[in-house]
């Protein structure tokens, strides 16, 4: 499995809206707030996988942009 | 005989002059202070041509807030105006005065309902004095408006000095401000921080839309 | 203004001759009515709900009335047309067609009052003895209508003395109570004994007087009656009265003359406001006053000796 | 298993990195807190600064007071105090114009043939003298009363309860005089009840910083964005700090400014608080998200009598005899007697939708959310106001969510020094200082040992409480009545009763007081009095902070404090050995009586949990929180705490201090009597110890007690229910804030606000002039129909600041038979437009 965390910088105005948005979406799950950031934890599969949900939070309205902060892919490397 | 005739033709003449002279000074006086009409008015060129100062509009008013014009007003003598600070203009919903007016100089066709009335836009002039800009817990302006919630809400940012308190910081939204000056009467300052300053809504600009309307974001009432 | 007329023996005035003065009936009638208008527009402040406006524009029992001559200048000024204000101002035209054109001036108008007075004051105390020509108030009329086209401004209502006065008449005198109840001391009456008042409820009901600056417009137009020219303002400027001139000349409503009763003593000039109408009728051209500056304010009925003056209806109006 | 655990170990690693890298990157820019030198510096303008405490609400703001040559010019928050650090509200801004209203009471007033004249000091009081002796004289110590206030200083309640009490002295059956009341008895009567039946000790056990560590915050039917301002600013900074985890629940039978932040707005018909309660108890229960051997250690369970009544009759005829009775319970038996508050039950009672109640609860019970409970008069002013206030300690109690930072029930208070003065000096009818009770033999000995007075001078029976006070006057049992710094005669619900009685029945009225009053009205003799900084005072605050301020200015006129009325008229009654009676009670040295009313006060306190810091501290420190526990015995206490003082925590102080001002009671890691409670009882676990309720085996009362109806519903003839309270604006009943043009000019009158949908039926718009009749009178008030407050459908709600229409004319004066406190938030009237 592949675990990234990453940390999103919101519009102020958006944090509940950007915050219901990310429940929705499956293995993504929000491990801290701080004024109008985010940190978010992604357990997927492949790095594919978890580059594609990195992609559609990215395009969440009032998401202003996403900075990657660490990438496990050891079991990837592994098994491929 | 002679010389009393001519002092008293002096004297006449000087009277005459000094009056007549100050009522002409005063009609065609140019003063830059903005008039506010009653709800209603039309835009301000047209109401001048349209209002034939009967004062029956200030003679409606319940609560004395409509003042008249006077010589000293130069063209607006006879016509009806808003001094907020002395009296606000309580929004009547029956709007008993637009209803007695002879011309259309108070339009009631342009008011479906009390809450499209326009007279001006409440703005706060002077951010330095106002007390909520400066942490103190005020908000009069907010709790006395009538459009609470709609006309003006409180954004909230923090206390940089305490940093444990918040600056409820009153922002009127232009579309629902009636600028009926209930605040500015209220404003506990000697000089009022809000002022209602004549502003047409106007529509925004259709090529682009804010992002706040791109999302729905429930913003005034939480009933 | 010489008298024209043949000054026989009978006609001869004693100059120590007394007047004995006639009971001037028609005058009190007409202060009456003067003063009822007076209250008229008072009456809002008073509580009264059946009348509210000033002269300019008013509403009686619900009934709208405006001035045609502020309606003319409103549809000029406005470039629009409204049912209602020409409804309003028919009325009124109709009305006075019938009772006698200018009876507005003299019966009705507040200023006329100050006119009469200045007419007094101006005998002892006139410096100027100016007199301009009768047909000036037509000028200005004319003036009037073009200005308010070309300003799009109602002019005359900007500077009436007519509008100034019942304005502060409707408006000056304020006694009404504030609409939220509020009261000065508390139901139990005095409240401290003989300490001060209760000083939190302070905005309550007392009588204010707020006559504002327009008086002082009012006041120039008195001075120059009083100094300058006798009658200035209602006999030569005043373009309401040229208006009503005009109505008034085709009105039905005019002084009668009775020649043979008539011993051309000329009472009736010294009280007449106008008194050049009279010539014609005094010297028999014409059985009635023809000239509609007559304000019907029939003060030479009254004074007249010989009671041939009177109130008559020239049936034949049209011609 | 292997992999599972490495991948939580993954996970964790990267939720920790992006944390930091968020919170990190951001450095906020802390700006020292403005060091302002206080007390006694001058600065450009050429005032002298001085500190002083906000004279309006419970809240306690520090301020500094500028004074220009003999007057009052200035005033500005005070930086250094930790509530509200340099901020105010707007009355707190205006409170240098309070003192110069221009019909300032500057001469003593005495009523002659019906008008109030000017007399002197000497008539005045040698008036008021010789009628206290003659009526103690003739008809015994019960005939006379006094009414005092939360807004007494601190030495004024003392001085007060100590007159009354030894009143003994002069009247003819030989004891003291109960019959002396606070106006906080309408204000805190039910949190004292609730305290003393749950834990035996009065104050709350948090303190204001539980906002800063908490993420969810319950309001009880308490408006703070306009009755606490300055704490309502710290609330919503929590909030915004973190706008996704910290939530803020406003419970309330109007929707007001405080609804407008709220998160969760939970709208509930009046009094089905208890049901709600109830249900939160249950969902608690239900889910077992209770603290298991918090419960064990901690509490004990009982059941409380029901069907108590609402004290309509008087003398409390329709209230059982037991009222206040508790019964041993098991915890199963309670699980029983809350499962019947199920969320169809509750919701379909109380009006509130089942997902609303439902997310409340959740957000209450979970374990790992820090939860903060407020609430002030729509909790106390209830006719079961004790019941309901226990009924939120069950909720913290099981949850074992109490006296840790963030985590706790708070009641706030009202007035000033509801707590400081009328609490724990004890100025009410059946108390005695330190949460002691006049019944008790041996409180009554330890006070006659202070007051070097004999024991058997006490009166053992309690006084008459408030409602039965003004009751006793109408029925002519009370015939001399003084009142101090408050107003009843504008606040006492069912307002005609009393204010006839006053005017009618033979009754000696005195009124101390700054300006002309609704109460001067009927008052036989007015004392004018020094106000606020023209005196030196103390107030204790919600958060248990007592803050001293010393003399500023002179007072107006001949007026004198009210201490110093109550000295005089001591000297004027004479002794049967011809000694007067303040030579028994008051003599303190006329330089510093201060100090020595405050050092005696202060040594019912020592060594029971409640220990006050010495006078100099108090004097110098801007604010002090007690419990102020001193290390060793020999300063201060009866207990000594060296081996547990290490590792008890000092928040407001430095780690070595031997000095500790308690900020959360009760708890170890800062309470030094709960650490040497714990080491004194091993077998007691966990950090909490409740070492005040000796009687519960130092357990708290988990108590169980229904919904009852409320004293008056609405019915066909009165269908709305009539909701009393505050707007921020104004402080009580107006005369201090009337008389600031300001503030007048702002809310210059009282409103009823309508809900809009009962509006448009009735046919009322804003401003037309609307009477409301009850089945006690009716008040003409004009309508507000979009105001600030909107009050549910089928209620309405009206200040009562106004003294030209008193809406206490149409309240009931059903009280809570425990706390003896009126309900203004609940009766039934009718509206008509006038």
């Amino acid at each position: 499995m592949v675990i990234s965390s990453l940390v999103i910088y919101c519009h102020s105005e958006f944090l509940d809206y950007v915050s219901e948005q990310i429940k929705t979406l499956p293995c993504v799950e929000i491990v801290g707030s701080h004024n109008s950031k985010f940190a978010v934890v992604i357990e997927t599969e492949t790095t594919e996988q978890s580059a594609e949900l990195a992609e559609e939070i990215r395009l969440f309205t009032g998401v202003l942009s996403l900075e990657l902060v660490t990438h496990f892919f050891e079991d990837e490397v592994q098994n491929s | 005989m002679e010389r009393r005739d001519f002092l008293k033709k002096g004297l006449a003449t000087g009277l005459v002059t000094c009056t007549s002279s100050f009522s002409l000074f005063a009609l065609l006086g140019q003063d830059n202070k903005t008039y506010f009409r009653p709800p209603g008015a039309l835009p301000e060129n047209e109401f001048l041509s349209a209002c034939i100062r009967c004062a029956k509009c200030v003679q409606a008013c319940p609560y004395d807030t409509l003042k008249l014009g006077s010589v000293t007003d130069g063209k607006n003598a006879g016509t009806p105006f808003i001094n907020f600070r002395e009296k606000p203009c309580y929004l009547c919903e029956d709007l008993p005065c637009v209803k007695v007016c002879p011309t259309d100089a108070l339009d009631i066709k342009s008011l479906v309902n009390i809450d499209l009335v326009h007279i001006g836009t409440a703005v706060i002039t002077d951010r330095e004095a106002c007390l909520s800009l400066n942490g103190i817990r005020c908000e009069i302006c907010y709790r006395v408006c009538p459009m609470i919630d709609r006309a003006i809400t409180l954004e909230k940012h923090e206390q940089e000095i305490t940093q444990k308190h918040t600056v409820f910081e009153p922002v009127i939204h232009k579309d629902y401000c009636t600028g009926c000056g209930i605040c500015e009467n209220a404003c506990p300052l000697d000089e009022s921080a809000i002022t209602v300053l004549p502003s047409q809504r106007g529509d925004k600009a259709k090529h682009y839309q804010y992002l706040r309307e791109q999302v729905k974001h429930k913003k005034g009432h939480k009933k | 203004m010489t008298f024209l007329f043949q000054t026989d023996e009978k006609s001869q005035i004693k100059k120590n001759e007394s007047f004995t003065k006639k009971f001037s009936k028609w005058k009190l009638v007409r202060r009456f009515v003067q003063t009822g208008i007076i209250f008229l527009l008072v009456s809002p402040v008073f509580g009264f709900t059946f009348f509210s406006g000033t002269l300019i524009s008013s509403e009686i029992f619900g009934f709208f009335l405006t001035d045609p001559l502020a309606a003319a200048d409103y549809f000029l000024a406005a470039k629009t047309f409204s049912v209602l204000v020409f409804g309003s101002a028919l009325t009124v035209l109709v009305f006075y067609f019938f009772v006698g054109g200018r009876v507005f001036c003299s019966w009705v108008c507040p200023v006329f009052l100050l006119t009469e007075l200045s007419e007094k004051l101006n005998k002892k105390f006139a410096v100027f003895k100016i007199k301009p020509s009768p047909n000036q108030k037509y000028f200005v009329l004319g003036a009037v209508l073009v200005l308010s086209f070309a300003t799009s401004k109602p002019i005359f209502e900007i500077v009436s003395p007519i509008g100034f006065v019942s304005q502060n008449l409707a408006i000056g005198i304020d006694t009404k109570s504030k609409v939220f109840g509020d009261k000065i001391s508390l139901e139990s009456g005095e409240i401290y004994g003989n300490l001060k008042k209760n000083l939190i409820a302070k905005d309550v009901e007392r009588v204010r007087f707020l006559f504002n600056g327009s008086l002082w417009f009012v006041l120039t137009i008195f001075l120059i009656d009083v100094f300058v020219v006798k009658n200035w303002w209602c006999k030569f400027t005043c373009p309401v009265g040229a208006f009503y001139s005009i109505l008034g000349k085709k009105s039905p409503a005019k002084i009668k003359i009775n020649h043979e009763a008539c011993n051309n003593c000329g009472k009736c000039f010294k009280v007449c406001f106008v008194n050049e109408v009279l010539i014609a009728p005094v010297q028999g051209k014409s059985d009635f006053v023809l000239d509609g500056s007559c304000t019907n304010c029939l003060n030479c009925v009254d004074v007249c000796p010989e009671s041939a003056l009177g109130a008559g209806i020239k049936k034949d109006f049209w011609k | 298993m292997e992999n599972f655990s490495r991948r939580n170990f993954l996970k964790s690693t990267a939720a920790s990195v992006a944390i930091s890298s968020m919170i990190g990157c951001e450095q906020k820019k802390t700006a020292e807190p403005l060091k302002q030198a206080a007390g006694g510096s001058s600065d450009q303008l050429g005032l002298e600064w001085d500190k002083a405490v906000c004279r309006f609400c419970g809240t306690g703001c520090g301020v500094l007071v500028g004074r220009k040559d003999s007057k009052i010019v200035a005033t500005k928050g005070d930086p250094d105090c930790y509530s509200n650090k340099g901020l105010n509200c707007i009355k707190g801004y205006f409170l240098s114009k309070i003192l110069y209203g221009e019909d300032r009471l500057t001469k003593p007033l005495i009523r002659k043939n019906g008008k109030l004249e000017e007399a002197t000091w000497e008539e005045a009081l040698d008036l008021i003298a010789s009628k206290y002796v003659e009526i103690l004289k003739n008809d015994g110590s019960n005939a006379v009363a006094m009414f005092g206030s939360g807004q007494w200083t601190i030495f004024e309640g003392y001085a007060a309860t100590k007159f009354m009490r030894s009143l003994g002295f002069v009247s003819k059956d030989g004891v003291g005089s109960n019959n002396i009341e606070p106006n906080a008895r309408m204000c805190m009567a039910s949190a004292v009840a609730a305290f003393m039946r749950t834990f035996q000790s009065d104050e709350p056990m948090g303190s204001y910083e539980d906002i800063e560590h908490a993420d969810t915050f319950v309001l009880w039917g308490a408006n703070m964005a306009e009755m606490h301002p300055v704490l309502f600013s710290r609330i919503v900074d929590t909030k915004i700090k973190d706008k996704i985890h910290v939530k803020l629940v406003d419970l309330g039978t109007q929707f007001t400014r405080t609804s407008e932040e709220a998160d969760l707005y939970l709208q509930f018909k009046p009094q089905t608080d208890l049901a709600i309660a109830n249900y939160f108890a249950n969902y608690i229960v239900q889910n077992n998200l209770y603290d298991k051997d918090f419960i064990e250690t901690n509490t004990v369970f009982k059941r409380g009598q029901t069907n108590i009544g609402y004290g309509l009759k008087d003398g409390g005829a329709d209230i059982p005899k037991d009222a206040e009775a508790m019964f041993p319970m098991t915890f199963d038996e309670y699980k029983a007697f809350v499962s019947t508050y199920t969320l169809e039950y509750v919701s379909e009672l109380s009006g509130v939708p089942k997902e609303k109640l439902e997310e409340a609860a959740r957000l209450i019970a979970d374990p790992k959310r820090k939860v903060v409970s407020f609430w002030t008069m729509g909790f106390n002013q209830h006719t079961r106001g004790t019941w309901v206030n226990q009924l939120v300690y069950n909720i913290h109690l099981l949850t074992g969510k109490i006296s840790k930072p963030g985590n706790g029930p708070f009641s706030l208070t009202g007035q000033p020094s509801a707590c400081g003065t009328a609490r724990e000096v004890g100025t009410f009818s059946h108390r005695l200082p330190a949460d002691m009770v006049v019944a008790n033999e041996e409180h009554r000995k330890k006070t006659a040992e202070i007051w070097k007075i004999p024991v058997e001078k006490i009166n053992p029976k309690p006084g008459l409480h408030t409602v039965e006070m003004f009751r006793a006057i109408d029925n002519g049992k009370i015939k001399l009545l003084w009142v101090q710094v408050t107003n009843p005669f504008q606040s006492m619900p069912n307002l005609n009763r009393y204010r006839k009685a006053a005017q009618e029945k033979d009754v000696f009225i005195v009124v101390s007081d700054v300006y002309p009053t609704r109460s001067t009205e009927v008052a036989d003799v007015v004392l004018p009095s020094a106000m606020w900084t023209e005196k030196e005072g103390a107030y204790g605050n919600a958060e248990r902070r007592t803050q001293h301020w010393n003399k500023i200015v002179e007072p107006p006129g001949e007026a004198k404090t009210e201490i110093w009325q109550m000295f005089e008229v001591a000297k004027r009654m004479k002794l049967d050995d011809g000694k007067t009676l303040a030579d028994l009670i008051y003599n303190y040295n006329p330089e510093t009586y201060y100090k020595e009313i405050w050092e005696e006060y202060r040594s019912f306190s020592l060594g029971i949990g409640k220990d006050l810091a010495p006078y100099d501290v108090l004097k110098e420190k801007h604010g002090v929180v007690w419990p102020y526990v001193h290390k060793t015995k020999e300063i201060n206490t009866k207990v000594d705490f060296t081996e547990v003082w290490e590792n008890v925590e000092n928040p407001e102080g430095k780690k070595g201090d031997d000095f500790i001002s308690v900020k959360w009671r009760y708890n170890a890691k800062y309470d030094p009597y709960a650490a040497k409670f714990l080491k004194d009882h091993p077998e007691h676990k966990g950090e909490i110890a409740f070492y005040k309720a000796k009687g519960n085996d130092y357990k708290a009362v988990v108590l169980a007690v229904p919904y009852e109806a409320a004293a008056e519903e609405p019915n066909n003839e009165f269908p709305f229910w009539l909701c009393t309270g505050r707007v921020l604006e104004h402080w009580h009943t107006g005369t201090m804030t009337m008389r600031v043009p300001e503030l007048r000019r702002a809310v210059p009158r009282a409103v009823v606000n309508l809900n809009p949908e009962d509006a448009k039926t009735l046919g009322i718009k804003g401003g037309d002039l609307v009477k409301i009749s009850s089945k006690r009178g009716s008040v003409v008030f004009p309508a507000d129909v979009n105001g600030r407050s909107i009050p549910a459908k089928g209620s309405v709600f009206i200040p009562f600041f106004d003294e030209t229409r008193m809406v206490n004319e149409i309240t009931i004066d059903a009280y809570c038979p425990i706390s003896k406190e009126p309900d203004y938030k609940k009766c039934a009237v009718k509206i008509e437009k006038v």
